[in-house]
């Protein structure tokens, strides 16, 4: 039977050729124009905005390989800088603190939020003035001048604002709608305000997963966070246009050089526990951050980086001494969840287990904590003896389903009233818009899309080239794609969330793709092969002063059945699948005889 | 050349031998035919397509109509091709990650069965503790371990499944080592190796990958779960990823029947072509359950 | 060697295999790339000195050689460090908690089902083998075999979850209900797992089928199943004094294995029903990267794998006369 | 007469083909007397006796002929009826001894769960029914609660015999009763066999392809070729002087049981092709002594000096 080794080995190697005979990547051309484009492989919006980018910027000569990846490939890449360009969605907070963070040359560490490596001197210095000064108009007028050199480089092209599209059951009236949507932490008003015209008096939020962890102080996602801020009161809350209103203090003032903030506490406010809450437990709070250097809660890292010494005057006055002034001190100690001295005294860990949520989770919100199966809900009753309007539910559940689809079938139902995240999917989006039994509410989402590119590697290094595709995106066109579920934005601060911070003026790129051609030709990009792609080659580019007509004959080619340009991990051309399926069957009957034979 | 000819002359016999208690299978001649439409449909794919599977051709979430037969996806790609390009992907996924996991649980069976010793009480501890092991949770944490994707999907299938072929490949080697010819070429003077490479290879391969039917069955299963949980590469479109897609958009809420019912029914049906030949093979092989 | 000797060398070995599991698990999740602190605390913003309070809280700081040794004593101790996810909640109570009860109930009951039916149509099929019958049984089993899990229960909850509404869509009891009695809440939970012990019924049933029908038909080429016969016994005695005992020595060890299935879930059931089991648990820590409670699993499925073997080992001992001292 | 076998033919349908496995044999058997029915593997001996016992596999079937037991038409009985019939009127012991007991069960179960189920007695009267007939083969009556793996290959093979008689049958069909088993153990189990004969007074067809078993344990021996008898006759006269040619070239190529030293030669030629059986005598391309009619014509049995064979060379 050893005769047949031969015939073996050969079948062997044959099943080996299909593999050797894929291309790989084709041999580096640096000089080609063409970029590895990452996108988030769950996000549906992420993705599809990749896809319509690179047929957009195929149109114009530029090779993209969209490569859809899982955040823990992705997020690591962006880390170490290790990318050419990638498309996702960026998360913006009530005040633009994340314009110091992505911008600024100090942010360009591992990790760091400065993704795009971006290094302009003048930016950092009008970001570092400010960043330390307490008179918001000057900061304004800093943050128009910063934004206004940024969008003349282009680190990164802001693309559109997601909308936050929540759907409610039948019969659920009077939600608040605000930058973030309806149901964000944001967004103390809708609770309170909403309520059922069939006189249900539970409202059901769905979780995609577990709310924990429960501590306001360890709560780093938007799920605990939303918890969070319906248990716990903070100094000040938001209106709909984000402006802080009174909430726990009735008013605050902040001294002339911004290094002092007074807040003057509401009087008879009472914990969950029924003990009343005053100024030593605001005190407490700030100063229990700032030793535990805690994780949670939201602008905490700043509240760490800034405090300096909290005084107690009397038990309705607050005054918190800074190191230093900052433009949104406010909302930095004003919205930070306030705890229980007298509960948190006890507590050495401030991450506790949900387990021990019943004697932890006290607040002053105007909700309470009543009860938490795991992995199934979160109850929530409504806190009788709070200061402000009377919540008109009595009770709020927070429920876990893991499925949108299961979600979207028992809101129908009227099983769940809505979700705590907007949805995400176009098809989920199409599906609640023109279903009858549904109210949808759109948003602006805190969201913001933006395709960046890797400032560091060429031929982003070039500015031209980021201008150049500035010019060629359609954003009118990625937002048609995904079913009008974005809100273009040409701003590097958003007037939509922001207002008066965001510079009117900064430069646009209306879409104009015979702009970025020329762009690209003065950059010394022209179309050497003739296959469509621009290839690297600044003196043939400059000699031929009139574009050559080669830039014409860029026409994507759409009769050819080759599919866009993909990874190296999907079986191209028919051969290979049929080569080795056709080879193994043979071996599986060759296997089968040999057995036989045996016998 | 005599050689070969006298070698054809045999294959051809074995081959007609086996066909001829194989055809009376009818279960058998069923799963074979499925899977070599799966084949051909694989192999097919480009030219009977309609569309390109990779390109959107129409507005998203079309509904079935004469030019979309089965409708588009959510960006306006055509489903029925990408279900036609998608056999590919899944076949293709389903026979490496098989074949792999045959490959390295038949060598490890191999070198366990006869080296014998400590080398063999190792290996099979190691075996036994894995086979038992739950394959999904296993894969899974494979997955997280080596990152998303395609490749490591089969990377993960192949390197959780080997332990079923290692315990075969391990008691086909101890009843051949004890076969006339392995002591006959022992007592002529052949190395271990040598006799491992001509004596017991050549027999065993055969009989494992009669067995592999069945582990590509779990493969095509593995990997439609995980592509449908998020941890398939979303450019490559496998029925898995298909119903990944319909599942983030809505298909149901929606009532899109056309994108969740056929993804299900090709991987099943693909399933069973393979889960069939393997039954009939079993009981074509088996002389214990043809005897009666 | 005796029966006790037995016994106790089968028990040595399987602590020598947990060891070297244990030892494994350690090292698999540290060979994982990035800074842990980053998907503890999802904030690129923390400051370098958070950073290193939460390194060690989490016993990330020492060298590796430190951390080792600390895993081992505190595992003796029971502890399997915290959850990265589930921020400050020890594994062990992520673990033990709920979720083992929620898939010890579902997977306990799906398998018995699964079992009893599977076993009954083998033996049957298997006694009246090539009828009509026995064909039917094997198409339909190689079919479920095939169905894609967690498809079957997508269409599942589609059909009988929304259209027809006889199961709940989600969950493993209702939301916000207070219960009266004990059997209140059992009724509702015995409801809501309605949907998943259907879709695990069905996705076992086929395996357990053919199992049972292949061990019999085994056994009926035995010589002692033609005595049996030409002795002129009933056929119940054939089938299930002589048949059966002989068949069910094979179905020990795979009754075994789906003892594990216990303590890893159903993932793609439990996913797509959200029941709150250890399967999900799986998926989510995947998804969140929560290596500690992915290491903890990892230890309870290793350390179910060996007691099951164990406890077949004896088993198996026990009920066949031959391999006492194997 | 006990036994009567007429014109039997019992095929098989196999994915190769139709294999006539027994093609009309006539056979019979007196009450006390051992007969012998000897050929190579493959003659159709033991479906001959699973014939008897109505054990056929599902795919074989029986294409004619008479099998009458003490007046009983075998080949009628309904199930139920067989159900009775098995056992009490004809039992047998099983090639391979080994495997014919159940591995899980002790071995005085096996026995007695047929005294329970077919002749009504009670627990405790079938285990003691069973120590007797443990000592009646010649085992420890303690040993009765032992399992099959604890008893010795000879021990077995006596449990099996005294199960076969467990219920007093008419007649045991013995299938390669002592194969597996060394010289001494065999001629113990062949006159245990006898020794039953004489006291209990059955009937024993006695299956075996070793011609020396039949020489010393048979009043009268059948020689099986291709799923026919070619001789048939007293054993002293068919070892004596055997007519048909490959009696005599089996005969010969058996080393004597006494030890005596005979040409010794094996017979020539590859056993036949069942699936496809030469025209004429079976034999015929292996006979020294072949002629034109033999491969054309089937020989019949005739009788031939006292005995009946089937050879042209006596036509």
């Amino acid at each position: 039977m050893n005769k047949y080794k031969p015939l073996f080995i050969l079948l062997a190697l044959l099943l080996i050729i299909p593999y050797l005979a894929t291309p790989l990547k084709a041999s580096p051309e640096e000089k080609e124009l063409k970029f590895e484009l990452m996108v988030l492989s769950w996000d549906g919006l992420s993705v599809t905005a990749g896809e319509v980018i690179a047929e957009q910027l195929k149109k114009v000569g530029i090779k993209v390989e969209v490569s859809a990846l899982d955040d823990a490939v992705m997020y690591p890449r962006i880390d170490k800088r290790d990318y050419d360009a990638e498309e996702m969605a960026y998360g913006v907070d009530p005040i633009p603190t994340y314009f110091y963070d992505r911008f600024h040359s100090s942010q360009d560490f591992e990790g760091g939020n400065n993704a795009w490596s971006y290094h302009n001197p003048e930016v950092d210095k009008l970001l570092d003035q400010a960043f330390s000064t307490g008179d918001v108009n000057k900061a304004k007028e800093l943050f128009h001048r910063a934004e206004a050199l940024i969008a003349e480089d282009v680190p990164y092209i802001p693309l559109f604002l997601a909308k936050d599209v929540h759907a409610f059951a039948k019969g659920w009236k009077n939600w608040t709608v605000m930058p973030a949507g309806p149901i964000s932490p944001y967004n103390k008003l809708t609770p309170i305000y909403i309520y059922n015209e069939d006189g249900k008096d539970t409202m059901v939020i769905r979780y995609p997963s577990a709310p924990e962890p429960l501590s306001p102080m360890a709560a780093d996602n938007g799920r605990a966070l939303y918890y969070c801020s319906l248990v716990y009161d903070t100094l000040i809350a938001y209106d709909p246009h984000l402006k802080p209103i009174p909430w726990l203090a009735k008013s605050w003032e902040i001294s002339d050089d911004g290094k002092t903030i007074t807040f003057h506490l509401r009087e008879g406010v009472k914990w969950h526990d029924g003990k009343p809450l005053t100024s030593e437990d605001v005190a407490f709070t700030f100063n229990y951050i700032k030793e535990k250097k805690v994780t949670g809660g939201i602008y905490t890292v700043h509240l760490i980086r800034l405090l300096d010494s909290v005084e107690t005057p009397d038990e309705h006055t607050v005054v918190v001494h800074l190191k230093s002034p900052f433009p949104f001190a406010l909302h930095v100690f004003g919205y930070t969840f306030i705890v229980p001295k007298h509960i948190w005294e006890k507590i050495d860990e401030y991450d506790w287990p949900a387990s021990k949520a019943p004697e932890y989770a006290v607040g002053s919100g105007p909700f309470k904590f009543v009860k938490y199966v795991e992995g199934e809900y979160l109850e929530l009753a409504r806190f009788d003896d709070w200061w402000g309007k009377k919540p008109n539910i009595k009770r709020l559940i927070i429920k876990i389903i893991k499925e949108d689809e299961s979600t979207i079938l028992q809101i129908k139902k009227g099983e769940v009233t809505t979700f705590r995240y907007g949805l995400m999917s176009p098809g989920l989006i199409k599906a609640v818009r023109k279903d009858p039994d549904l109210q949808v509410v759109e948003a602006i989402d805190q969201w913001d899309y933006l395709l960046a590119f890797n400032n560091k590697r060429w031929p982003f290094t070039i500015k031209e080239v980021r201008q150049a595709i500035a010019y060629a995106i359609d954003k009118k066109e990625i937002v048609k794609k995904l079913l009008d579920v974005g809100i273009i934005t040409d701003n590097y601060v958003f007037e939509q969330w922001y207002g008066d911070w965001a510079n009117p003026n900064v430069p646009k790129y209306e879409y104009n793709p015979e702009k970025a051609k020329e762009l690209l030709r003065k950059a010394g990009f022209v179309d050497v092969d003739g296959d469509g792609i621009l290839e690297y080659a600044p003196e043939k580019a400059k000699p031929t002063t009139p574009s050559p007509t080669k830039t014409q004959t860029v026409q994507p080619t759409t009769q050819k059945p080759t599919p866009t340009p993909t990874t190296t991990e999907k079986p191209s051309g028919p051969d290979m699948t049929l080569v080795a399926g056709v080879i193994i069957l043979i071996i599986i009957v060759l296997a089968a005889l040999w057995y036989l034979k045996k016998r | 050349m005599k050689g070969l000819k006298l070698r054809l002359r045999v294959l051809r016999r074995r081959v007609s031998n086996f066909w001829r208690i194989y055809r009376t299978s009818k279960l058998g001649l069923a799963g074979l035919a499925i899977i070599l439409g799966y084949v051909a449909l694989a192999v097919m794919a480009p030219y009977i397509t309609p569309y390109d599977p990779f390109e959107s051709v129409a507005l998203p979430f079309e509904e079935p109509s004469p030019q979309h037969p089965l409708g588009t996806d959510h960006l306006g790609r055509d489903l029925l091709s990408e279900l036609i390009y998608g056999t590919r992907v899944s076949l293709m996924i389903g026979l490496t990650a098989s074949f792999i996991s045959v490959m390295i649980g038949t060598t490890v069976g191999l070198i366990a069965g006869f080296f014998g010793g400590k080398v063999d009480t190792v290996l099979m501890r190691l075996t036994d503790t894995f086979i038992q092991m739950p394959q999904l949770p296993l894969m899974l944490i494979f997955v997280s371990i080596l990152g998303k994707g395609i490749l490591n999907i089969v990377l993960a299938i192949s390197v959780v499944a080997w332990t079923a072929s290692a315990r075969i490949a391990r008691s086909l080697t101890l009843s051949l080592k004890e076969r006339p010819f392995v002591e006959a070429a022992r007592a002529v003077g052949a190395g271990s190796f040598q006799i491992l490479w001509r004596h017991i290879v050549p027999n065993v391969f055969p009989v494992i990958f009669a067995y592999a039917n069945i582990a590509v069955v779990d493969a095509i299963l593995s990997e439609s779960f995980l592509s449908f949980i998020g941890f398939g590469d979303p450019r490559t479109p496998s029925w898995g990823m298909i119903l990944y897609f319909a599942s983030r958009s809505g298909a149901m809420s929606n009532g899109f029947w056309w994108f969740v019912i056929p993804p299900g029914l090709m991987i099943m049906t693909l399933a069973l072509g393979f889960a069939i030949t393997n039954y009939s093979l079993d009981q074509v092989l088996n002389p214990r359950l043809r005897r009666r | 060697m005796g029966f006790k000797e037995y016994v106790a060398r089968r028990l040595l070995s399987s602590l020598v295999t947990f060891f070297l599991i244990i030892v494994l698990n350690f090292f698999i999740f540290r060979i994982m790339p990035g800074d842990p602190t980053r998907t503890i605390a999802r904030d690129a913003r923390l400051l370098p000195e958070q950073r290193e309070l939460l390194k060690k809280r989490f016993g990330l700081d020492r060298p590796l050689w430190d951390q080792f040794i600390l895993y081992l004593v505190n595992l003796f101790r029971g502890d399997l460090g915290l959850s990265f996810q589930y921020r400050g909640t020890p594994v062990v109570e992520v673990i033990l908690g709920r979720r083992m009860l929620n898939t010890f109930l579902l997977m306990g009951s799906s398998i018995a089902v699964a079992l009893v039916i599977g076993m009954t149509l083998g033996t049957i099929a298997a006694w009246k083998r090539g009828s009509k019958a026995d064909i039917a049984a094997i198409i339909f089993s190689l079919v479920t075999y095939s169905i894609p899990t967690f498809w079957m229960g997508m269409l599942l909850i589609l059909v009988f979850g929304y259209y027809l509404d006889w199961i709940p869509i989600s969950g493993t009891i209702t939301t916000g209900v207070e219960y009266q009695t004990f059997w209140e809440y059992a009724a509702d939970y015995l409801h809501h797992m309605v949907g998943p012990m259907v879709t695990l019924v069905i996705s076992f049933i086929g395996y357990h089928f053919l199992l049972m029908r292949n061990s019999l038909l085994d056994v009926f080429t035995e010589d002692y199943m033609l005595t049996a016969i030409a002795k002129g016994l009933s056929t119940r005695t054939i089938l299930f004094k002589h048949a059966m005992r002989n068949a069910l020595l094979p179905m020990i060890s795979v009754m075994a294995l789906e003892v594990v299935y216990l303590f890893s879930g159903a993932t793609a059931t439990e996913t797509v029903f959200t029941w709150q089991g250890l399967g999900l648990l799986i998926y989510e820590s995947v998804v969140k990267q929560d290596y500690p409670v992915l290491q903890g699993i990892f230890i309870f499925m290793a350390l179910a794998v060996l007691t099951a073997n164990f406890v077949a080992d004896v088993v198996y001992a026990l009920v066949d006369p031959r391999i006492r001292y194997g | 007469m006990l036994l009567k076998v007429r014109d039997l033919r019992v095929y098989y349908d196999t994915v190769a083909g139709v294999v006539k496995a027994v093609d009309g044999v006539s056979l019979s058997v007196e009450r006390g007397e051992i007969v012998g029915l000897a050929g190579e593997s493959g003659s159709g001996k033991t479906t001959m006796a699973r014939a008897i016992m109505r054990l056929l596999p599902s795919n074989a079937r029986i294409v004619s002929g008479e099998i009458v037991l003490d007046g009983v038409d075998v080949l009628s009985l309904s199930e139920s009826e067989l159900k009775d019939f098995r056992w009490k009127k004809v039992s047998m012991v099983f090639q391979g001894a080994m495997n014919a007991l159940n591995p899980v069960l002790r071995v005085g179960e096996q026995i007695a769960e047929v005294l329970v189920e077919k002749a009504g007695y009670d627990k405790r009267r079938a285990w003691s029914r069973v120590e007797e007939l443990f000592k009646l083969v010649g085992i420890d009556p303690s040993r009765t609660r032992d399992y099959p793996h604890e008893f010795s290959g000879g021990m077995r093979q006596r449990a099996v015999i005294a199960m076969a008689i467990a219920l007093n049958p008419d007649l045991v069909i013995a299938d390669e009763p002592v194969t597996a088993l060394d010289v001494v153990v065999q001629s113990k189990i062949l006159d245990l066999l006898k020794r039953l004969r004489d006291e209990l007074g059955i009937s024993v067809l006695l299956i075996t392809h070793d011609l020396s078993v039949i020489a010393e344990a048979c009043d009268r021996t059948a020689i099986m070729y291709a799923g026919r008898i070619v001789e048939y006759g007293s054993t002293e006269e068919v070892f004596e002087e055997p007519l048909h040619p490959y009696t005599r070239a089996l005969i010969s190529a058996f080393p004597s049981i006494t030890g005596e030293r005979r040409s010794f030669e094996p017979i020539k030629g590859d056993p036949p092709n069942m699936l496809n059986l030469p025209p004429g005598c079976a034999f015929h391309p292996r006979c020294p002594k072949a002629f034109d009619k033999c491969s054309k014509e089937v020989p019949e049995l005739k009788e031939v000096k006292g005995r009946l064979v089937a050879c042209h060379l006596w036509g």
